[in-house]
């Protein structure tokens, strides 16, 4: 495989705390503070790896596995993921089932470490978390099960090159998958509406709360499988929202890099116009983002008969 | 002019009336000793063939056993069995003599539709063989007490044997000798059952014997 | 063949010597499970061997009674179910070695391994068997000694019920496979299966029948929605290694059942294949919804057991329908997809039940809401449960993804169906499956949250002990069963090429090319598991590198403030799944029971939800009362009076008098 | 040699009715069973020749039918040694109504079972529809008594029944041997005896009017004492309230012997051409018992009248089998011997079951595989073979049967007939196995909860011949069975 398959990963490692910093920023400047600079992720992860760590007594190994097996499912995942007109390094038909599968890896085992420290308020937050990402993959799977068959490809990268060839007349389709994909992201980064990140109530909180105990190397591994998340999704949309191929890989590269900056922006602009939702509001989106695939899914064939 | 076959059939007609209608058990007994005479009497008559060995043997056999030996068993239970001579029937006994009429009508509803092997001693010979067996049966189901339910059986089987004696009088003489036997060992039996269940009971009330049910 | 013909016969005279000498219990320990552990073994060379010769060794003898021959053959199909069979059989055996030493004293163990190791051998022989008697004989006596098995423990009324539903469920069952095989062999006029086969298809209307016949007779044993309520009654009950064997492999024995009837039959039309993904999915949401709902920690995985099989069944009925539409790839995956998830399923559900089985065994109790904390105690068992945990929900890299990844791309269908019709059903299984696989992850970070991590509930839990070195092993060994499956597919599913040939009947040209079709994405999915557990490795050992020579202090779980947390403040099981219930409401039958906190210094306070069976509730138990009151109905014609009873022989004979004669004499 | 065997019995019985002081009446019985069993065996290998002008031959049907009531004969006989010395006392209390009630002496029973063993014997021997007739009047004079051996209430009230019943229904099947004679009348002069093979010879020249109105009373005459549905009604309380190992010969033997009678006027049907007719009634009351069967047997509370019933279900399967023709009458030949092997089997550990809990109610029945382990195994495998699960016999005969219904596309009746096994299944199931499994409810020390030989070997034996059938049927067997099918117009 070419060298220019790899830059994909390469970026997705680099530049998704960047991502977060973006998002936090937006978020500042509408709430008219200054924030916390850009780079502000990158700073606490240094400081994170280089602290020592505080285990509970009712710990086990399986709360030390976590965050490790978690960052390693969504580094692999992040080698599925196109970016602008490169390929991704990992690239075979299914590969796609294989992405959302390795998502719900990393979700089962930071919910088991949230389990085994046998904290009330973690526990909530897992049963939370299980049941809307539970919800979330079909909206996740359909959408992306839309392109595929648009494209008639089982790989999110030819799917991506063939979007971009039939970019003129594949007209609706790809918006309505790109709004259930940006539901399904902000559900699975748990972010505004459907979780608040820097909420300071223990009770209400989802992912947040399930992180409560981890310490020092630990948690900067969760903090930065939590950014290479978002980014990964973040890149999934974007790459189906701009397929455009200008011929030019830079300037695809560009453009495809300007579009995750927007999306930060507008994640950013969600977070500090909208209030979450109520708790038992949020499974009936996840399912509204789920009729919206299903959506995409019938134009497909609708536009297959004519 | 009615012959003589004619007017023994009428008084089997009559002695099967008269059994649902009487009260009293020694009544029943008598009537159905009396249905054995007159059955008695018809292989005598029945024949074709003039009369034989056979007959005369045969009426001499029925005679003594459904006419005199039987009956006396019965009545010498009735002895033993201290019961109320009434019987309580189930069926009252304007009733029964309709319904009894009913299965002589019936009797020759389906005989009729039968077509004969051989001529008929009498027209009225086989309606009156079917009747005399339901009327059998009748007294059975009707009485609650035992010893009538025997008479009932006594006449049933007087009834069967009237059939046979005018429809197939070829079956061998072995056979209806051991037919006898098993009725008169029948009627032995079931005579030493009453014995046995008016000592257990001090009744022979049979519609009271409903232990075992489900 | 004879190998395998040999292995029944070990395994039934051992069974049998193990009853004689059931008088000394060690001895018929050893002679039971040895016995079994050997013929399982034999099994295992038996069908591996067929399997990689890819050959069918057919023997025949004829046999005295109506309709029967001993005619018997080991085709790559039989093979392939030989597996499980065999290997779980035989784990199961060793486990079960130690497991009823628990009940030394009060049990004689004699009968238990004769009906064990009878288990396995007609487990055998139904799979191998090739005439409808024989057939049918294996099948009844494989129902009737799992019933045995199911009873073992017999002081406990509720056993007695589950194991008599049981026994009338699959008893039914065979009512209706009796009807299939002699449907199926009437036009043969002889039930064995080859000649069955030379007699050619019936006609359309008889193939309908014959497959409905089939699917619910099989269905039964197999615990498709609705006919799995005796599943989750029986397989809890049983000792765990018997619910082992059961979960994992007998349920299976239902899904050949299937697979050989639908290989008798004329190629499917598209509506049973519709019909077997509706009912598959079904029987998969449903199964998983009411696992969650469960509190008894073997009845959980018994439900779990009807969420798999509805998998197995939704990709059977894809491979149909790619048969029906002329879509290979869709066949071929479809089958493949299904018959791997049989030998995957049958490794972590057989793990799982001996999971179980030793938290039952340690600690006295199913009940998850007494439970917690048991992975300090039995490390080895959480281990190796969390495997098997992560295989069932269906995660890389173990083998419940590999198998799941099948279907996924049979569902998919690539080019094969652009026809909307055709696609639609197809595509059906996309979210479903996915559906499934969340909910299954909502279970399973339930059961192992509750019962291995935080801490004990209860002083069973705390006082729980480890199993010791007999049952860990089997349990170890499936799990690495489990890890080698998803780690390299590829090589499993070779052996897997000429079954699925015999399933989907295409030439073998496009048939090969399918196949090589199917093998580049598992390739890959090896490399990318093998990558997976390789990072995480890398990061293991990063993390320990940064943490040496750094303070590690350890000190109470963060309280959010609060700082006097006991044991009964965690989260249990109801709780940690009443969110997710209460979403999908509508579909259960709950009976919730809250007891809320009153005033400043509440006293007691306890919330806890019991969900029943709607299948149960709803359809079969109405059922049975109505026929039992419709027949109660007759009952007075047995009071007790002489006189009715020769009233009864008065009117037989007076209505067939005057029935003859209007009817017969014009 | 025929005549042998129903002059042996007879003798016996003389014997043991004529001397008083006589001890050791079960070995008396056994040692006649054994020696007619030897008989019967030995008629196997030699057919015996037919004596009085062929009134009295052993076809292969008869030979079939004595060779069971033989073999159960003797195991009743066996079982009987034990069960007179365990009943020997003069007093018992009677276990419902509280009372204390003598048994009939030893000798009258035992004169009396031989009696029965002459009679059916007789049966199963007789070609002339007369003789046949004598005998199964015959069999019900001397079980009679049988039923009786309990001197109390509700065992008398059981014999009045069964008494009254039957010779109902005998005299009815008189009547139907009448008409069968009518039948051979061909303008005025008979065209043949009463004896089943010139009928057969001679059936084209029947008048099939009479036939079959003979047919119809002889199945109501007989069938009352085979216990088909709606005639069955005295079969329930005879069975439980005689003792077991009358009972077991009751169910397994008396009733194949007014089998045997149906069947004979049967065959006479086939031969005339009108085996529809004869097919047509046999179905309907097959289906009818096995209804009523199922209906008594679901919540049935005492285990004895459950196994009665299940003999009625049975009968039902059997006239079903006979009536669908083809293979179905294969099927119940075979049927005929399976069920009487494992009915006999379940009355025998019945009887067990009863010395030991001292109660028939199902509900005080509990743990018996640990009261009496070898008696409660052989209870489950009882039922597991009478509702027709292999390995046992009754599945291959069952099936037979069920795929004869099919392959003659009666799918109604297949469906039906299914639909009532299932059910019957339920209710025995419900019965039975509570009874076996489950925490004792009777100290496992007492009197009669000591397993001796006597008691536990015929069950045993004869469960071990249904396994055997179930997994082999001897050649010999299948040919003899075939035999029987083809003379009653089936394969």
């Amino acid at each position: 495989m070419d060298i220019g398959s790899f830059v994909p990963l390469v970026l997705a490692l680099t530049v998704a705390p960047l991502f977060v910093g973006v998002i936090n920023r937006t978020k500042a400047v509408f709430a008219g503070r200054v924030g916390p600079p850009l780079f502000q992720i990158y700073y606490d992860l240094r400081k994170l790896l280089g602290k020592g760590a505080v285990y509970s007594r009712t710990t086990t190994w399986v709360f030390r596995a976590g965050p490790i097996i978690s960052l390693s499912a969504v580094l692999v995942a992040a080698t599925i993921i196109p970016f602008g007109s490169w390929a991704a390094p990992l690239r075979f038909p299914g590969d796609l089932v294989l992405f959302v599968y390795l998502l719900g890896l990393a979700r089962v085992f930071t919910v088991l470490a949230a389990l085994d420290t046998g904290s009330s308020f973690e526990g909530m937050g897992a049963s939370r978390e299980v049941l809307y990402s539970a919800l979330a993959e079909p909206a996740l799977i359909l959408g992306l099960a839309a392109i595929a068959r648009k494209t008639n490809s089982l790989s999110l990268s030819e799917m991506h090159q063939g979007l971009g060839s039939l970019w003129a007349e594949s007209g609706l389709v790809p918006v309505l998958v790109v709004v259930a994909l940006i539901v399904v992201l902000l559900t699975e980064n748990s972010r505004i509406p459907v979780d608040d990140p820097n909420t300071h109530l223990e009770l209400t909180m989802i992912h947040e709360v399930m992180v409560l105990d981890h310490g020092g190397p630990d948690f900067a591994f969760i903090m930065y499988a939590a950014a290479l998340k978002l980014w990964v999704l973040g890149t999934l949309s974007v790459d189906m929202l701009l397929p455009a191929r200008s011929g030019v890989v830079l300037v695809d590269a560009v453009v495809a890099l300007a579009g995750m900056f927007g999306l930060a922006a507008l994640v950013g602009i969600v977070e500090s116009t909208m209030a979450r939702l109520r708790l038992n509001r949020v499974p009936q989106l996840l399912v509204g983002a789920t009729m919206i695939s299903a959506l995409a899914l019938v134009l497909v064939y609708g536009e297959a008969i004519k | 002019m009615i012959s003589f076959v004619e007017l023994l059939m009428i008084l089997i007609a009559l002695t099967n009336l008269m059994l649902v209608g009487s009260s009293r058990i020694a009544a029943c007994i008598n009537l159905a000793a009396a249905q054995g005479v007159v059955l008695s009497l018809l292989p005598l008559l029945v024949t074709n063939d003039g009369i034989g060995l056979r007959a005369v043997l045969l009426a001499v056999v029925v005679f003594s056993v459904k006419g005199l030996f039987l009956p006396q068993l019965l009545r010498r239970a009735l002895l033993t069995a201290d019961v109320k001579h009434e019987v309580e029937p189930w069926v009252g006994f304007t009733a029964s003599i309709v319904l009894n009429i009913l299965l002589l009508v019936l009797s020759f509803w389906v005989t009729a539709r039968l077509t004969m092997p051989r001529p008929m001693p009498s027209p009225l010979a086989l309606p009156l063989a079917l009747s005399t067996i339901l009327t059998g049966l009748f007294v059975i189901i009707s009485r609650f007490n035992a010893l009538s339910q025997v008479v009932g059986y006594l006449v049933l089987e007087n009834g069967v044997y009237l059939f046979g004696l005018i429809l197939a009088p070829e079956v061998p003489l072995l056979v209806e000798m051991g037919i006898l036997l098993d009725v008169f060992v029948a009627v032995f039996v079931m005579g030493i059952a009453i014995f046995h269940i008016s000592r257990e009971f001090d009744h022979i009330d049979v519609d009271q014997l409903t232990t075992l049910k489900d | 063949m004879n190998l395998l013909l040999v292995a029944v016969v070990l395994l039934f005279v051992s069974g049998t010597l193990a009853l004689v000498a059931g008088g000394f219990p060690a001895l018929s320990k050893v002679l039971g499970a040895g016995g079994s552990v050997a013929g399982c073994a034999l099994g295992l060379v038996a069908a591996v061997g067929a399997l990689t010769r890819a050959s069918t060794e057919a023997l025949g003898y004829n046999w005295d009674v109506p309709y029967g021959s001993f005619s018997v053959a080991l085709d790559p199909l039989s093979a392939w179910f030989v597996l499980p069979i065999c290997g779980i059989c035989g784990l199961s055996a060793i486990y079960g070695a130690k497991y009823l030493d628990a009940y030394a004293e009060r049990k004689s163990r004699g009968a238990h391994w004769f009906f064990f190791n009878l288990l396995a051998a007609s487990m055998l022989m139904v799979i191998t068997a090739r005439n409808g008697v024989l057939f049918l004989v294996a099948w009844e006596v494989m129902s009737l000694a799992s019933y045995f098995l199911v009873v073992f423990d017999d002081d406990d009324e509720g056993v007695l019920e589950a194991g008599r539903t049981y026994l009338i469920a699959t008893h039914l069952g065979t009512a209706f496979l009796l009807g299939f095989f002699i449907v199926l062999g009437q036009r043969a006029g002889s039930l064995d299966f080859a000649a069955i086969a030379a007699a050619g298809p019936p006609d359309a209307a008889t193939a309908g029948l014959l497959f409905l016949l089939a699917l619910v007779g099989f269905g039964t044993k197999a615990g498709l929605m609705p006919l799995h309520v005796w599943l989750p009654e029986a397989h809890p009950v049983a000792p765990s290694h018997v619910s082992a064997v059961m979960s994992a492999v007998m349920v299976k024995v239902g899904i050949y059942g299937l697979v050989r009837a639908l290989i008798l039959l004329p190629p499917a039309p598209a509506r049973w294949g519709g019909l077997l993904i509706g009912i598959g999915i079904v029987s998969g949401i449903l199964g998983v919804l009411f696992a969650l709902a469960q509190h008894d920690l073997k009845r959980l995985l018994a439900y779990h057991t009807v969420e798999n099989i509805g998998i197995i069944t939704l990709g059977l009925g894809l491979g149909l329908l790619g048969v029906s539409f002329r879509a290979p790839l869709v066949a071929v995956l479809g089958v493949s997809g299904a018959l791997f998830h049989v030998l995957n399923h049958a490794m972590f559900k057989g793990l799982l039940f001996l999971g179980a089985g030793a938290v039952a065994h340690a600690t006295g109790t199913r009940d998850l809401d007494l439970l917690g904390g048991l992975s300090k105690r039995m490390p080895w068992v959480a281990g190796a449960f969390l495997v098997g945990a992560v295989a069932i929900v269906g995660l890389p890299p173990l083998n419940g993804f590999a198998s799941e990844f099948l279907i996924y791309l049979g569902a998919f269908g690539g080019e094969e169906l652009s026809d909307p019709g055709q696609a639609v059903p197809c595509l059906l299984v996309i979210p479903a499956l996915a559906l499934m696989g969340g909910l299954a992850a909502v279970c399973f970070t339930k059961v192992v949250g509750v019962v291995f991590l935080g801490e004990p509930r209860s002083e069973q839990a705390a006082g729980a002990h480890r199993p010791g070195l007999l049952m860990s092993l089997p349990m170890l060994v499936l799990a690495a069963g489990c890890l080698l499956c998803g780690i390299a597919p590829q090589g499993v599913v070779v052996l897997l090429v000429p079954v699925v040939s015999q399933v989907v009947r295409m030439d073998l040209a496009t048939f090969s090319a399918q196949v090589e079709n199917a093998m580049v994405p598992l390739r890959w999915i090896s490399l990318v598991a093998s990558v997976l557990i390789g990072l995480a490795l890398a990061l293991a050992v990063l993390r320990k590198v940064l943490l040496s020579g750094r303070e590690v202090a350890t000190s109470g779980t963060w309280g959010c403030g609060y700082t006097r947390p006991t044991a009964r403040m965690q989260y249990t099981s109801s709780s940690f799944a009443q969110p997710t219930i209460l979403f999908f409401m509508p579909l259960f039958r709950i009976r919730q029971t809250l007891i809320a906190p009153e005033g400043l210094f509440p006293q007691r306070a306890a919330f806890s939800m019991e969900t029943s069976d709607p299948a149960k509730e709803l359809l079969y138990l109405p059922a049975f009362r109505w026929v039992g009151r419709l027949l109660a109905g007759l009952r007075w014609l047995q009071r007790g009076h002489l006189h009715i009873y020769i009233l009864y022989i008065g009117v037989t004979l007076v209505a067939l008098l005057i029935w003859y004669v209007e009817i017969h004499i014009p | 040699m025929i005549i042998a065997l129903i002059l042996i019995p007879l003798v016996a019985a003389m014997v043991a009715f004529a001397w008083r002081g006589i001890v050791g009446c079960g070995a008396l019985l056994a040692a006649t069973g054994l020696a007619h069993a030897a008989l019967t065996a030995a008629a196997w290998f030699y057919p015996p020749a037919s004596v009085m002008y062929g009134w009295i031959e052993l076809d292969m049907t008869g030979l079939l039918f004595l060779s069971i009531v033989s073999a159960l004969f003797f195991a009743s006989a066996v079982y009987c040694v034990g069960y007179l010395a365990r009943e020997r006392s003069t007093k018992h209390i009677d276990l419902e109504e509280h009372v204390y009630f003598t048994n009939e002496p030893d000798r009258i029973f035992a004169g009396c079972m031989l009696l029965f063993l002459a009679s059916m014997t007789l049966v199963t021997v007789s070609q002339n529809f007369g003789l046949l007739w004598v005998a199964v009047e015959a069999t019900t004079l001397a079980s009679a008594p049988l039923i009786y051996f309990h001197r109390h209430h509700r065992s008398l009230e059981a014999t009045w029944k069964y008494l009254l019943i039957c010779s109902v229904g005998i005299a009815l099947a008189l009547l139907g041997t009448f008409l069968l004679a009518v039948s051979t009348l061909v303008d005025g002069t008979q065209v043949a005896r009463l004896v089943r093979a010139d009928l057969i010879r001679e059936a084209a020249r029947l008048d099939s009017r009479w036939l079959e109105l003979a047919f119809i009373l002889l199945l109501v005459g007989y069938g009352t004492k085979m216990g088909l549905a709606p005639m069955h009604t005295w079969l329930p309380d005879a069975h439980s309230e005689s003792p077991s190992a009358v009972s077991a010969l009751l169910s397994g033997a008396l009733l194949n012997c007014a089998f045997l009678g149906i069947l004979r006027i049967h065959q006479v049907c086939v031969a005339a051409g009108r085996a529809n007719f004869s097919q047509n009634l046999l179905m309907t009351f097959g289906l009818l018992s096995m209804l009523i069967a199922a209906v008594f047997i679901l919540g049935q509370t005492d285990f004895k009248r459950m196994l009665a019933y299940s003999s009625v279900e049975h009968m039902g399967i059997l006239a079903l089998g006979v009536g669908l023709g083809g293979a179905g009458v294969f099927g119940a030949a075979l049927h005929a011997v399976n069920h009487s092997l494992t009915k006999a089997a379940l009355f025998l550990v019945a009887g067990n079951i009863l010395t030991a809990y001292g109660t028939k109610s199902v509900s005080d029945v509990r743990g018996l595989s640990r009261v009496l382990p070898l008696s409660g195994m052989l209870w489950v495998a009882g039922f597991l073979a009478i509702t027709g699960s292999p390995p046992f016999g009754p599945f291959l005969s069952e099936f037979t049967i069920l795929k004869a219904a099919i392959d003659q596309g009666f799918g109604l009746v297949a469906v039906a007939y299914l639909a009532l096994l299932a059910l019957i299944f339920i209710g025995m199931a419900s019965i039975v196995l509570p009874m076996a499994q489950g925490k004792p409810t009777v100290p496992a020390a007492g009197p009669g909860r000591r397993e001796v030989l006597w008691s536990t070997l015929p069950p045993s034996l004869l469960c071990i011949l249904v396994l055997i059938i179930g997994v082999y049927i001897p050649p010999s067997l299948s040919a003899a069975l075939h035999e029987v099918a083809m003379s009653l117009g089936g394969r």
